[in-house]
């Protein structure tokens, strides 16, 4: 009774919000409807075999019976506390690091591009984007609106994707990439691109490149799921085609179809902070262990695993860059040890929960040096100018470590890899080696393919319908005063 | 000798100096000021209040130079400044009785 | 034998402390008197029953019986870090946010408004604060005196509070919200207060407005304790009323009876250094996650929809004040992003346990667009010189969160408002409706009336006593030398 | 048959990446090699306890016979959370804290000494860094070569150190504890050391005396061990003697060998940034938590009373030290309130997890004030060029810290304190009292004498080899340009 | 023409350009600058060494004019900057030679 | 009266601050500049972009002096500012025809 007339009281005053309440009042009447039925009666050692499936990171056995406890709160805290390292990594890590990167008159804008970002994915992430990417569909993408507003995205684990942890909260942790992996292609279109025209590329970039290969590679069914169906099993632990391939090659089609900062590459533009790039950094380095490590979306051993691999390969690909520097260009720099740790990160990422500790090192290594080598070599023999060198860390290192992947998956470190390595057949291998090898060669491709094609197309697009660069005028002054009326720094 | 100040748009500084390493001076000065006059500065917006910063980033050029170069110099410099917008700056010459070189104790044109 | 001699040895040692030795001695007799007894016997069923209690993130029943395990360790470890994430709210997060919205020579002067309190509010907490807030007492301040020292706050949950974390961690983690709010109201005040007379105030305000508001709202007893036998139920999940509201009001009558800064508002007072303030901004939404998820004190469902519901207002209602820069100034700008996201922050504080993301994204909405109009019209229209914002963000963004917290709360998100709402009879709705909403106006308006009398009158009486204004000559000498002795910038 | 394939072609490709590859493979070939045997049948009351041991931070005494859970997610999450904040302690917290204190031109080569030590410290530990503090060997060193590139560190629990999570996540945290203390020590050289001479010191400095203390405190059998059977147990909950003693003790040396700054002290030589030192300040003490209450090794009630002590004691360091400026000086400073808290956050670290709120509120009165007369005072009265007092903070606020330890700990805080008392007879009490301060002495004094020794001789030989300083020429030029070639700060 | 030089208190920019706007002049350049003089500095402390710092912020405006305005404007400028209280500042005026607009390449009084 | 602007290594600027007052001078002004000369700058790298920083960081200070003192001023900077090595810097004096002390309008000598 009073139940219907809170409801009827709550519809009037979302009435009174205007259109856009309709869609609200909806998601509000549907929210929570899959709640569990009554639990039925289990024996004392069900119930104990269910709390230490619980305790192993594993949904209980009674879930379809009557499952008592249905969340690893261990569990659940790592992911929680993942998803927080894992936002702070665009906002403040990557804001700062490429921040610093730029001329002072850009600081803002640069930053803008990570900040305002982490306002808009979230929007498009509960309209339509978890959806895409995690709902129900064919194995390109899901049901756009099976997820709207989040409906049946609640309390109760989803035993596909985390079987320990709310629904809701897989949920926010996934969103937290999907709010750093457009932030990342901002560093190749820094100090020259109209806020409004990246506003746009965006909105359709994520929605026709990001959510749909995230879809591919860790949806239900996905092309490239390696435990869920893909008829293409790639390995992709945290990323490195869903989140760095396809972000680094994108960001190479932003800056040859936006062409060169004026001025480039005649006048030099050094960072206007690199204490703020150092500090981007470091906050990357921490953050990123709950990119990886929560990516074993437990607190299992996993999750130890990942975390060990990811912070080696960062130190060894640190001290690979910096290193180079001291011999070919007779010093260290900070700035080169920070690329290498960025470096490493990125390349790691595809691999962290399938090597061991000393393979990343390894991977970390050659991320490093193969990175600094796209950075100062391949950049300026093709002449194009990645403002802050988004393709040559994270494209190159990103496809670098898929591949590498393949070739060190270790089911000692990954013990899902060998059963599903059976389940597939003798003619498919996940614990490394050369088919594996080609699986993850077929998905960068495809990575490849679909963001060059994708960038490519929305670009013209956009340049035909409102243009990408801004004024020769408003570049000399400066975007933060011509595109956000402010600067940075006062006295 | 003279010293000619030059009071430029900051990203001319480039073209600036090129000129007067042409003119085969060895040496100039600069400072970043800040500057008022015809163009108009902008606006900008904190929280919602609303200000029009009147002065603008510019940079200040000084060098002294040999009564004898010194029109030469300020013809190239004013070429190498010149956007043809408003804005563009100003130079100034004014006169110098001494110049000393500090390393040596050089005194006069030798010093410049 | 030798604990006597022992404790005779650290009396002798203590002694030659001084006078404060015996305050602390008299504190160490008598810690730990809350050992539990000997464990009694307990059946296989009952020892199982008590485990799935614990990692349902209840007490176990077993509590008065034979506990053997009282500690969920999951919800440990999300209660540890979220104390960790609110404290870095305060520093380095409101300390960067507001530090860089001031003129650079009293950057130093504002972070120490924020540094300061975390050592000083800590101080008062262990002698009384901890006790008048969550102390034994009436409906309106706990006995100041029972936890002093924080003697009785232990090792055993708490099980009024949180039935499955360590009494302690629950103390530690509800200090720094009592840190953080006076905190807030230094935004007000910012530029021309004598540090001497801030220190003083706080202290005095803390006394008489935050800690008893923080009993009257959560403490067991408290008027407006909703779980624990409030006579006016409000709900206030992470502190609209006793953070927002107190802190936010506060600031309005700081700010008029301090008066404006010298030259305010003929001379544009522009931020010195806006990229501080958008890493502090960063910050505070990262944090806001321990604030608001935290506060549900387990990591259990509940810390998620309330993670989910900040996320999400926070990004609605940073796209809410960008959006309406960009529509009504032409620019949408960074520190205006920012802006919304703290708005959007504020706002769903008091909401984020009770209510969907759906709910969370609308209320963000309106929060943006509130707070928008509240720094740009009504500031102006009012002539006040809140120098940063306190009022406008805090006061009104957290009154409007806790109003909108009576209409929106949902038995599906918290099933405690449907279980709480049946204990007090068919007129005590908790469920969201009409009647609770008179509730939130109830106790939002008390906060108001007591955050405005309390304030006013200390600041009176402080004016009296020390003056509360530096000088002329101080105030344009920047207060960072005036006060501090110090620049923050050499070269 | 494909695993033996899979494993050559692994060598393949290894041994084409030169010999570094051969030291790679054999890690490879015995990672994992610590496999438990199938578990054996275990009663449902065995069951049941081994999770109530579990779920109270034991190993369950199941691990023998057949273990079916081995890890406590929830003490696993907070100790990957600990490690994290550990590790941002150095990068950015300390990078940004030393790196605001320093001029403007020497701020990167100052940032470069903590984040290159993230690089080079993690990978001396997983080649001999971790054997030699955890392998079992002697009283003074571990095997080097028995954890060579992390084997037999895996997912189970090593049950001497950590019985409820990986062991791999064990060492992990370690780690981060063995990137900072080195990085400490570089705020006593900071702008005038060759970078050069700098890794090759810490390289040296680490194998002879970071390793082997934390061996001889921590490690198995270690001599000063106070539960693994050392001679002289001596108490060092988080680091007090192996952290804060040996580097600041050192860093004393390092400014004898190395000489006064150029211009010290005729010229002022002011922080170029204080807004750096006090972010760096607050990110220090937020994950200052991770360090002491992750010392705990899980989220147990230990874990709670070392987060209090360490929390009270350095609001308290902090109010000491800004209150003695503003007594003595009429003015209390951002920086000294920020040097207290450091010191604070020292002076509780090894007692962090023996002593109460209230002594840890006493400890940093104490640890405040004196590090305030070490700074002040004493560096004036002998005039060595400490240039951002490492020795004055960690050096006398270790060893303060260290021997209070000894007075202070408490069974009630920490029951093992009891336990093992017993076992080592009436002689040698580790509660407190004086014969536990005897022991603590021990230790320190053996931590200085080896920190002195080592030290002065690695010096020597570096000097002789290389050469410490850098030239007058690049000292006023700055290190920033001089060593790393590039500058901190451009427009 | 005569080039005014005031080194002045930062918080007087307002006032003083506010009083050379009234006297006509359109343009001027403003450098913040650091000033030693009767007015004494103020002790900072840092970590318990203290220290004076003699250089106090001042702000230095620079603006040329037509010889005829150049007495008018120095008057000005003092009045405008005045707050009577020690550091206030000095005006020194010097000769300048030549003026040239560098959009125009107008010479002279035209030119300031 | 003359203007002294000697531009120096800004790590001397605390033994020419010395020489002037023993000289007597009672103010001061100082700016940060950066200067191009024989002194040849360095090369700075980021991310693999070498590039050569010519303008280096130098200290600017003006003092206005009496006639009498000018040559003996000049002298005194020299000496505290010079350390033998190329990038030393210059002094350069030029004619002050007004002086005014904002404060009292002293003006010509007695305000200097
Ligand atoms: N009379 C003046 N004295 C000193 N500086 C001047 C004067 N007039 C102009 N300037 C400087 O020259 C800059 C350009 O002048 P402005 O009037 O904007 O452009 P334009 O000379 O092209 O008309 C100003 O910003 C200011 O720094
Ligand atoms: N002889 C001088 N040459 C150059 N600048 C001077 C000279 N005397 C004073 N100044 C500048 O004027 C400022 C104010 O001078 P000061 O002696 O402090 O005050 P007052 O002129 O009111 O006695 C100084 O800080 C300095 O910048
Ligand atoms: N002709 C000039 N005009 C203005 N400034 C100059 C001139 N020549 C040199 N300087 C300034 O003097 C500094 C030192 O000059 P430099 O040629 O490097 O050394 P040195 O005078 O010892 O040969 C320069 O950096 C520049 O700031």
């Amino acid at each position: 009774m009073w139940k219907n007339q809170n409801l009827a009281w709550r519809r009037r005053v979302l009435r009174s919000l205007g259109r856009a309440a309709v869609l609200f009042a909806f998601a509000l009447g549907v929210h929570g409807a899959e709640a569990a039925g009554a639990p039925r009666d289990a024996s004392l050692e069900e119930r104990v075999t269910d709390l230490e499936a619980l305790m192993n990171h594993t949904a209980p056995a009674a879930v379809h019976r009557a499952s008592r406890v249905s969340v690893n709160a261990g569990d659940h805290a790592w992911l929680l506390t993942s998803a927080a390292l894992v936002l702070m990594m665009t906002g403040p890590g990557l804001a700062l690091f490429y921040g610093g990167l730029v001329r002072s008159k850009n600081v803002l804008s640069t930053m803008m591009h990570s900040l305002f970002l982490m306002a808009l994915m979230s929007v498009l992430w509960i309209l339509y984007g978890y959806s895409v990417a995690f709902g129900e569909g064919n194995r390109f993408f899901g049901d756009p609106g099976q997820h709207f507003l989040l409906r049946g995205v609640g309390a109760a684990p989803n035993l596909d994707y985390a079987g320990t942890v709310p629904h809701q909260s897989f949920m926010l942790f996934q969103l937290m990439f999907a709010i750093i992996t457009p932030a990342l292609i901002s560093g190749a279109f820094a100090e020259r691109m109209k806020f409004s025209a990246m506003v746009l590329f965006i909105l359709l970039w994520a929605t026709v490149v990001y959510f749909p290969m995230a879809h591919m590679v860790w949806g239900k069914g996905g092309l490239f799921n390696w435990v869920l169906g893909g008829a293409i099993p790639a390995l992709d632990f945290a990323g490195g085609t869903v989140v760095h391939v396809s972000s680094g090659v994108s960001a190479l089609v932003c800056c040859l179809v936006l062409g060169k900062r004026l001025g480039h590459p005649s006048t030099p533009m050094p960072p206007h902070n690199v204490v703020y790039s150092l500090v981007g950094a470091g906050l990357l380095w921490i953050g990123w262990f709950g990119f990886n490590a929560g990516s074993a979306l437990n607190a299992g051993a996993l999750a130890s695993a990942a975390f060990a691999a990811t912070h080696f390969a960062t130190a060894a690909a640190a001290l690979a860059w910096a290193g180079l520097e001291w011999i070919l260009k007779g010093k260290p720099s900070a700035l080169g040890l920070a690329s290498g740790m960025v470096a490493g990160l990125v390349a790691i990422t595809p691999a962290a929960g399938f090597v061991t500790p000393a393979v990343g090192l390894l991977i970390g290594l050659l991320a490093g040096a193969a990175c600094y080598f796209a950075v100062t070599k391949l950049k300026a023999a093709f002449g194009y100018d990645d403002s802050l060198d988004a393709f040559g860390v994270h494209g190159l290192g990103g496809t670098l470590g898929a591949l590498l992947t393949g070739i060190f998956a270790d089911p000692e470190v990954n013990p899902a890899l060998a059963s599903t390595w059976k389940a597939h057949g003798a003619t498919v291998s996940l614990a490394g080696g050369f088919g594996q090898f080609l699986h993850q060669l077929k998905a960068v491709a495809f990575a490849w393919a679909l963001a060059m094609a994708a960038t490519y197309l929305i670009l013209k697009a956009i340049d035909a319908l409102i243009g990408l660069r801004v004024s020769e005028e408003d570049e000399t002054l400066g975007l933060d005063l011509s595109q956000h009326g402010e600067g940075a720094y006062n006295t | 000798m003279k010293k000619i100040e030059a009071i430029i748009k900051p990203f001319k500084l480039g073209e600036v100096r090129e000129a007067l390493l042409d003119l085969g001076a060895v040496g100039m000065t600069m400072s970043e000021v800040k500057g008022f006059g015809r163009q108009k500065g902008h606006t900008e917006i904190y929280r919602g209040s609303e200000y029009t910063v009147d002065f603008l980033p510019k940079m200040k050029i000084e060098v002294v130079v040999g009564d004898a170069v010194a029109s030469k110099a300020v013809d190239l410099i004013i070429k190498a400044a010149r956007t043809g917008k408003i804005g563009d700056g100003k130079v100034f010459v004014s006169h110098i009785e001494e110049a000393v070189r500090i390393r040596t104790d050089e005194r006069g044109e030798k010093a410049v």
